[in-house]
């Protein structure tokens, strides 16, 4: 059956401003959407997917602007259309959905009345019919307590709940289209799930079109009826789900595909005194306690993955080991010796010895210090370098995590990539010439395949200079990928360790079965498996 | 640059040290064409006065009054032994006459019967030496202490005579008993209330609110027929000259008093007001501490005094308003002004040969200056610096902060700005800042001939004798006097048409000599 | 609710703690200033005797630290003392004064802070127009005038031709209408001072949210330009922009001396300078706490505000 | 109506001679540089040109000023006109020569003196911040206080005691400037020092002094920046508030604030005079705004 097309994208051009210079974003993509359908954009940051959402509302952000190409949304061109006309088309008939809704909704109203806001304005219905409908759309998104939920203020609401509310105010005005930019990515795993279960379920239900931008390959699979691969403002493929993920064409799809083969050798069995041994340790803020009762090991030249949602208390557990957070009770050891509490009674060497790398490569590098600093400060504070050494030291680092070091010596943070950044990281603990690297999720943040990249340079490193990793990740691929051995954390709790791949060949608690299971597939029917096997597991008696 | 935050004005506290009236034929400058024919005085309206000072510390005890807010507001309420006249002449007030013995020792004074205060009785004997008396004795704070310290007894005679003996010959007694400070207050038990409004004077106060203002209404059994016109008055504390102004341009209030000259020449072109100018005793000086380097060589001095462009400064500073000085206190209007004294004129070269006299080729000097010495010292300071530098003085002009300017820098600095509102006598003025052991002898200055002089001019009554003794000690002062005056300031004030003055304004003080209340009226 | 009286209480002790310094910082400074009630008083014809005997009197003889207890043990019994170079009660010397101060400030506030936030408001909507640089320039220009000078500027423009009065006059008979006419000028020359700080933070605050996930949402949502920047941004900038109205409105209270001056206004900065130069200590000590106070409660309401406004503090999770 | 020409005028000239800049400045600056100068918008460059005018005026004023600085050089108040372009004051002192001698000292006293109070605020800001605890409650308490007493009046109280000499008005000045940029350092500083950086410097073992200068300073340039704009106009004002009360700069150094204050009482007549020096302090604070919006504006990276 022939589908009524609803938007037609053709050629599209998108530039971006820098000082007073245009460069192209998005470099002529045509783009097709009949009603109903949900179409996926893929692709690295960077390849234009959410420049191209928007356009699709007819909307540039500031700095950028269309500068070719037609845009018809069901008869109307967006892009000559007056703004006004557009304006009402917004939140009516298009709606968006933002990848990090606590951000995107406003602190300053609750959530009914910015709920309420699109249809009263664009007078699609009655302020009291739209909170009664907003109640519906609230218990449809299967969010709890509908009734009362529209009347807290976004910072009193879960991410994932906020994010399902933020799709029932898309859905609002019963807009044509919706927008999802990124909607899950923010989310725990566990969370995720539920999520994508909600709007998949709600665009299906309404029959509304969608394009659901992503760059989780195993989430879109789950969502889209077709999927387009995009590549630094171009095209790269179009074709349907199945197909696509069965017999991508092009290589950059392939490679996509490939990333997750990633897995570094087995490493010989874990032998002498552990570098770090974390022995009973409890911790807390104020009269919480954030940990338990904590104790694991790590050796050299292996890998410890500690594991769990957020709030579970992986960062704490490395806040305590650094000297952050000192411990209420336990000790840390370091090779075989107690270290003190708090970092500072810790010795210079101490300090040393215990490097850490940190999730956000944008906070973790001040912003207004040259590659220069940020690399040679640890040297020379610490090894006393100085003048020809510590430039020879620097520069030995910089080749090492594969920067070139005349092109980079001297630049600003703000002038690297986020992959690169992340080197940067990992650059500066080296300097130290540490025997512990602590990397607290020093991968979500980035792409798949710069990811990958970075995952490879660690495992080289930990290789070349006999470095214990401790490695802190909500991501169990990147476990798979580089992970030794597995701490499962569950409010505060370690409720199961042990190697790799005892523990995800035959995981001893639910909590951990729950984290595996939840990890998206690549399969197309991965989603609805899940959900009918838990459903009948709620179900047994 | 000519206002103060302080709340004071030119006539800071220094007004309490320098209490006087001018023994003076005062002139009266109308500006051309505004002579007017004077009609006959009409009773009726409210005046409404604004002052350049006025402080929240003003109050009723006439021991401490400084400022010219209260000044004309104790004038409005009081009446004085004697009062000096327009013209510079002494006429009787509480006291209808006197009479001195042949050594000018003991003074007799009748007192005009029928004067009734405010609050009812009639002024008698007693109220006058308690007036007086409260400025006396070991426990008087008085500004007046001064003036009243030779008196060795005052007695009645009678509820109509008083009897005042002095411990010297002192021709001037009368003109002493015009100072402000020296008002008559009714006696209670001995002594008078110093807290009290009450006075016999042409108004009593209704309302008054320190630094701020004060309303008065005319006081219904006044004695004097022929004068105090208004059936109100209103004062009012403006001590920002360009409000001052504007509050006249407007009509917010009929008289201001202190002008800013700098811009005097363009009010005058408001045809709604008019600019009145009278030019009596007070003037600005440069006082020198001449007991130390440099200042004790004389001829330093008269180097000093040789450089500076005294002409330049009456034009600049006084915008013309005032006189050349001649290092000499006494003014030209004075009766025994000495006019043929030779000029201290600006010369460099002369400035100069002065200065090898002393054995120096240059001199580098600091001069101290605050405005609230003088207005226009700041300015006068730079303009002296400017003109001594070509006979190699350098003058640092150290500018001070007006808030303690005199407890701080005045006669504590060797050098420094001040001014007097001068004294009605030439034996009073000298007395009081020339000579050897006066308490603001500003200069520290120590001549054994001018202290002779003074002595024998105090008490001789013969005429002729005074006049040779005073031109004398003006000779002295101007030639070797630690003090440098380069100019004689008039008072300049800025009256509405709707008030007539009389011909003859008066010159001792502001505002008529502080009359303008009794004296005035609405055309 | 229980978190805001808890900061009030905290803020409030606090305050007090500030009051202290500022009573010791002052007490100090004016202990230091050359020169001493006495010798104000009794002027240059002290003689050793009556300067000692009236120091006797006034209790200047005692050593510093003695002075200030008895101060601050009066000060604590509520009793703020005599004036002792006016010989009036200093409750009695404020009082009126306190009142026109206070009248003067909320009345160029009245004027100053919506006219400001409008000015911010419409220049953040319409940033880098000609309207937003030409009343950043000009209110660039206004405060960069000194406020005598403004003052001097509105005199001949708007009493030289008769509008209103160049002085204040207030009595205690003048009504609510006459007081506000005679104020007029003096409350325009404190708009124009105070109005380009006030704008130009309102600015700020605006478009620092503007690149805001949420304003975008509000954009994405077919909102008005209008609607996006009143609705969606402004309760955002509550904060900030509460905290420099409070700033500006102490400084109205506090920071009038010069206007006071111009325009004849007997308001408190006027006499607290005139205490200090008759060194009359409790009175200085008085205003300054007077001053401290409004700056101390300003701030706790601009808190209180802030707090109340922001729903992350008001509703906890 | 020639007042308002060669006002008009002035500015156009400052105008053209921005453009002019900035078209010079995007073809001569490095490269790596040229992105700077690319996106500077026209308000910028105008700014820049009065600056760097004032800069030069106030380096080179014996050089361009036609007379001495106290020099009295003919009757006073004369008009506009040859020799005296600017007419003359009430001493009769050249306004042209005193304008100039002005922009040396007034701004370079506003300079030290703003650059004093950015020193001590922002290092004793930062340092509450960064260190926190009891140290930070009593410097923003004893800052909290001082911040109370009216600026005017403690300056007042502080030049009485110490006296009235250049340096200790410029000491008085940045000491009370100095509370402002303590509080806006110390709530800049709160925000930085919860960043990773800090917290990785703190770990690495840096001290107080090199987190402040090297890790905390740089980053908190910015807001410290746009309040040294506004500060550095407020010294004019003070100094001006302060030689109302007769405690200003002395003569006979000529500083606009004290020129203002002293030819003030010309404008209730018309007479524009005292809107030279005004005028001089007010294009200058448009100026140095101009240029630090655009700063502001660079670093925020917030797009037009």
């Amino acid at each position: 059956m022939e589908k009524k097309t609803l938007l037609t994208i053709k050629d599209l051009q998108l530039e971006g401003r820098s000082g007073n210079a245009w460069h192209p974003i998005i470099k002529g993509v045509d783009l097709t959407l009949h009603k109903g359908e949900v179409l996926g954009l893929i692709g690295e940051s960077g390849a234009g997917k959410s420049t191209l959402g928007l356009a699709a509302m007819g909307f540039a952000r500031d700095g950028c602007r269309i500068s070719g190409g037609t845009i018809d949304f069901d008869g109307i061109d967006l892009r000559t259309a007056p703004e006004s006309l557009r304006r009402g088309l917004r939140g009516k008939r298009i709606a968006y959905v933002a990848q990090s809704a606590a951000a995107s909704f406003n602190p300053a109203h609750r959530l009914i009345n910015q709920y309420c806001e699109s249809p009263v304005v664009h007078g699609v219905m009655a302020r009291e019919k739209a909170e009664a409908d907003a109640v519906e759309l609230y218990g449809r998104m299967r969010l709890p307590n509908p009734d009362e939920i529209g009347f807290r203020y976004p910072h009193q609401v879960s991410g994932g709940q906020l994010q399902r509310a933020m799709t029932a105010m898309a859905m609002a005005c019963r807009p044509d289209l919706i927008i999802f930019d990124e909607p899950t990515t923010a989310l725990d795993v566990t969370t995720q799930i539920e999520v994508l279960a909600a709007i998949r379920d709600i665009v299906r239900q309404f029959g509304t079109a969608a394009i659901y931008i992503t760059h989780d390959l195993a989430v879109v699979a789950q969502m889209a009826d077709r999927i387009k691969v995009l590549l630094r403002g171009d095209e790269v493929e179009d074709a349907d789900t199945r197909s696509m993920l069965t017999a991508p064409r092009e290589e950059y799809t392939k490679s996509l595909w490939a990333v997750r083969s990633f897995a570094r050798a087995e490493q010989p069995t874990a032998t002498g005194t552990p570098v770090v041994s974390v022995r009973s340790v409890t911790a807390g803020y104020g009269a919480l306690d954030v940990l338990k009762d904590v104790s694991f090991d790590i050796h050299a030249r292996r890998t410890v993955a500690v594991v769990g949602e957020s709030g579970s208390g992986k960062s704490t557990t490395a806040r305590v080991i650094t000297g952050l957070l000192p411990q209420r009770n336990g000790q840390v050891l370091f090779n075989g010796n107690p270290l003190p509490p708090s970092f500072k009674a810790r010795s210079r060497n101490e300090l040393r010895q215990c490097q850490m790398i940190y999730q956000m490569a944008d906070t973790a590098l001040n912003p207004k210090l040259r590659l220069r600093e940020l690399i040679g400060r640890p040297a020379e504070m610490y090894l006393g370098l100085k003048g020809k050494a510590l430039e020879a030291r620097i520069r030995d680092l910089l080749a090492l995590i594969e920067l070139e070091p005349d092109r980079y010596i001297d630049r600003l943070p703000s002038e690297l990539s986020g992959g690169q950044k992340q080197r940067i990281g990992i650059a500066r603990a080296l300097a130290a010439e540490p025997q512990l690297i602590i990397c607290d999720e020093v991968t979500s943040a980035l792409d798949q395949i710069v990811q990958e990249g970075i995952l490879k340079l660690l495992d080289r490193l930990q290789g070349e200079l006999n470095l214990a990793y401790m490695f802190i990740t909500h991501d169990l691929a990147t476990v798979k990928s580089i992970a030794d051995e597995v701490v499962v954390m569950q409010q505060g709790v370690v409720v199961e360790r042990g190697p790799k791949a005892a523990i995800f060949a035959d995981p001893k608690e639910d909590y951990t079965n729950l984290l595996l299971s939840s990890v998206p597939e690549m399969d197309p029917d991965w989603l609805n498996r899940l959900l009918v096997k838990r459903s009948a597991k709620a179900q047994e008696p | 640059m000519t206002n103060h935050l302080i709340g004071q004005g030119g006539m800071t506290r220094r007004g309490i040290l320098k209490s006087g009236a001018a023994f003076t034929a005062a002139g009266l400058i109308l500006p051309a064409g505004m002579a007017m024919a004077q009609a006959e005085p009409v009773r009726g309206g409210t005046l409404r006065i604004g002052f350049n000072s006025g402080s929240t510390v003003d109050n009723y005890d006439p021991g401490v009054w400084d400022t010219n807010f209260v000044q004309v507001f104790a004038q409005a309420r009081h009446n004085y032994l004697t009062e000096i006249a327009a013209d510079g002449s002494l006429v009787g007030e509480v006291a209808e006459s006197w009479e001195a013995s042949p050594d000018a020792t003991t003074w007799t004074l009748t007192i005009r019967q029928g004067i009734t205060f405010h609050s009812g009785g009639t002024v008698t004997a007693d109220d006058v030496i308690a007036s007086i008396n409260y400025h006396r004795g070991p426990d008087s704070t008085s500004a007046a202490k001064p003036i009243v310290d030779p008196i060795v007894e005052i007695t009645s005679d009678g509820p109509n005579t008083v009897i005042v003996t002095l411990n010297g010959g002192n021709a001037d007694f009368p003109f002493l008993m015009s100072d402000y400070h020296l008002p008559i207050m009714p006696a209670r038990e001995g002594t008078i209330d110093p807290t009290s409004s009450d006075g016999c004077g042409p108004y009593q106060v209704d309302d008054f609110e320190p630094g701020i203002s004060a309303t008065l209404s005319r006081h219904s059994g006044y004695w004097k027929t022929d004068r105090a016109h208004f059936d109100g008055l209103l004062l009012l504390a403006i001590p920002d000259p360009v409000a001052r102004q504007n509050a006249l341009l407007t009509g917010e209030v009929d008289v201001i008093n202190q002008l800013d000259l700098t811009t005097v020449s363009l009010m005058d072109r408001n045809p709604s007001i008019r600019v009145i100018s009278v030019t009596g005793n007070q003037h600005f000086c440069f006082p020198m501490d001449t007991r130390a380097g440099p200042f004790n060589d004389n001829n330093v001095r008269l180097a000093l005094k040789h450089a500076l462009d005294r002409q330049e400064m009456v034009d600049k500073i006084l915008d013309g308003y005032g006189t050349v000085g001649n290092d000499n206190p006494i003014g030209p209007t004075q009766k025994y002004y000495a006019d043929d004294l030779p000029v201290n004129s600006y010369d460099p070269d002369k400035a100069k040969f002065y200065l090898n006299e002393a054995g120096l080729t240059s001199l580098d000097v600091s001069l101290w200056v605050a405005e609230a010495g003088f207005t226009g010292a700041t300015d006068s300071g730079s303009l002296y610096a400017e003109r001594a530098a070509a006979a190699d003085i350098n003058i640092t002009v150290e500018r001070a902060p007006n808030d303690g300017y005199w407890s701080n820098v005045w006669m504590a600095k060797p050098w420094a700005a001040s001014y007097w509102g001068g004294r009605a006598t030439c034996d009073w003025m000298f007395s009081t800042a020339y000579a050897s052991g006066a308490p603001w002898n500003e200069s520290y200055w120590e001549n054994e001939r001018f202290n002779t002089l003074l002595l024998q001019g105090r008490s001789e009554l013969d005429e002729a004798i005074r006049g040779e003794v005073y031109h004398e000690m003006q000779t002295i002062v101007s030639k070797e006097g630690g003090t440098v005056i380069p100019m004689f300031a008039s008072f300049v004030m800025g009256v509405s048409n709707a008030v007539a003055t009389p011909d003859v304004v008066g010159a001792n003080w502001d505002l008529d000599g502080f009359r303008c209340v009794e004296r005035w009226w609405f055309a | 609710m229980t978190e805001i009286w808890r900061m009030i209480s905290q803020r409030l002790l606090l305050g007090v703690l500030t009051l202290f310094i500022i009573s010791v910082v002052i007490f100090g400074a004016t202990e230091l200033l050359p020169g001493d009630l006495a010798r104000e008083l009794l002027g240059q014809s002290a003689t050793p005797e009556t300067l000692a005997a009236l120091r006797e009197q006034l209790g200047l003889n005692e050593s510093a630290p003695v002075r200030y207890w008895n101060w601050l043990t009066g000060v604590m019994q509520g009793d703020f003392g005599m004036s002792m170079a006016t010989k009036m009660p200093i409750s009695e010397l404020v009082g009126t004064r306190l009142g026109n101060t206070l009248f003067l400030a909320f009345y160029a506030a009245a004027l100053a802070v919506p006219f400001s936030l409008l000015l911010g408001v419409l220049a953040a909507l319409w940033r880098n127009s000609i309207f937003d640089r030409a009343s950043n320039a000009l209110a660039l220009t206004a405060i960069s005038f000194p406020e005598f000078f403004v003052a001097y500027i509105l005199i001949l423009w708007l009493s030289q031709s008769g509008l209103f009065p160049s002085m204040v006059r207030i009595t205690d008979t003048t009504s609510m209408g006459e007081r506000l006419y005679m104020a007029f000028l003096p409350a325009l020359t404190l708009t124009l001072v105070v109005t380009a700080h006030m704008m130009r933070m309102t600015r700020a605050a605006i478009i620092n949210l503007l690149a805001s996930p949420y304003i975008e949402m509000a954009r994405l949502k077919g909102m008005s330009p209008m609607r996006v920047v009143l609705r969606h941004a402004v309760p955002n900038a509550l904060s900030p922009i509460i905290n420099v109205v409070a700033l500006n409105l102490a400084y109205l209270i506090t920071g009038v001396v010069v206007v006071e001056v111009v325009f004849v206004y007997p308001g408190l900065g006027q006499l607290m300078i005139d205490a200090v130069s008759n060194r009359d200590i409790a009175v200085v000590q008085a205003i300054a706490l007077i001053f401290a106070a409004a700056y101390v409660l300003l701030n706790l309401l601009a808190d209180v505000l802030s707090t109340i406004t922001n729903p992350r503090l008001m509703h906890r999770k | 109506m020639t007042v308002v020409l060669s006002i008009l005028v002035a500015l156009g000239i400052f105008f053209v001679v921005g453009l002019a800049s900035r078209a010079g400045l995007r073809s001569l600056a490095p490269a790596h540089h040229k992105p700077t100068y690319r996106d500077m918008p026209l308000t910028a460059s105008f700014g820049l040109a009065v600056i760097v005018f004032y800069i030069a005026v106030a380096i080179l004023a014996p050089v361009v000023a036609p007379y001495g600085e106290g020099e009295v050089t003919g009757a006073q108040f004369l008009p506009w006109g040859a020799p005296n372009y600017l007419g003359t004051d009430k001493l009769g002192r050249d306004m042209l020569t005193r304008l100039i001698y002005g922009a040396r000292n007034t701004v370079g006293i506003a300079f030290v003196t703003t650059a004093l109070a950015f020193m001590v605020g922002s290092f004793l800001g930062i340092w509450a911040a960064l260190v926190g605890g009891w140290l930070d409650q009593w410097l923003s308490r004893f800052v909290d206080a001082l911040m109370a007493i009216p600026a005017l009046i403690f300056s007042l109280l502080l030049l009485t005691i110490f006296g009235t000499s250049v340096l200790t008005l410029v000491l008085v000045i940045a000491a009370v400037d100095s509370t402002r940029v303590y509080r806006l350092a110390r709530s800049v500083a709160q925000g930085i020092v919860m960043m990773d950086y800090i917290e990785a410097a703190r770990l690495r073992g840096e001290g107080a002094w090199r987190l402040i200068r090297r890790e905390i300073l740089p980053n908190a340039m910015a807001p410290l920046v746009a309040e040294f704009g506004l500060r550095f106009c407020f010294v004019f004002l003070a100094i001006s508030a302060l030689s109302f009360l007769g405690l200003g700069i002395k003569p006979p150094t000529a500083d606009w604030g004290s020129m203002v204050r002293e030819n003030a009482t010309l404008i209730t007549f018309g007479d524009v005079t005292p809107l030279l020096p005004a005028g001089a302090i007010a294009l200058l604070t448009v100026a140095v705004n101009f240029v630090v919006d655009w700063q502001l504006h660079r670093a925020s990276g917030l797009k037009e």
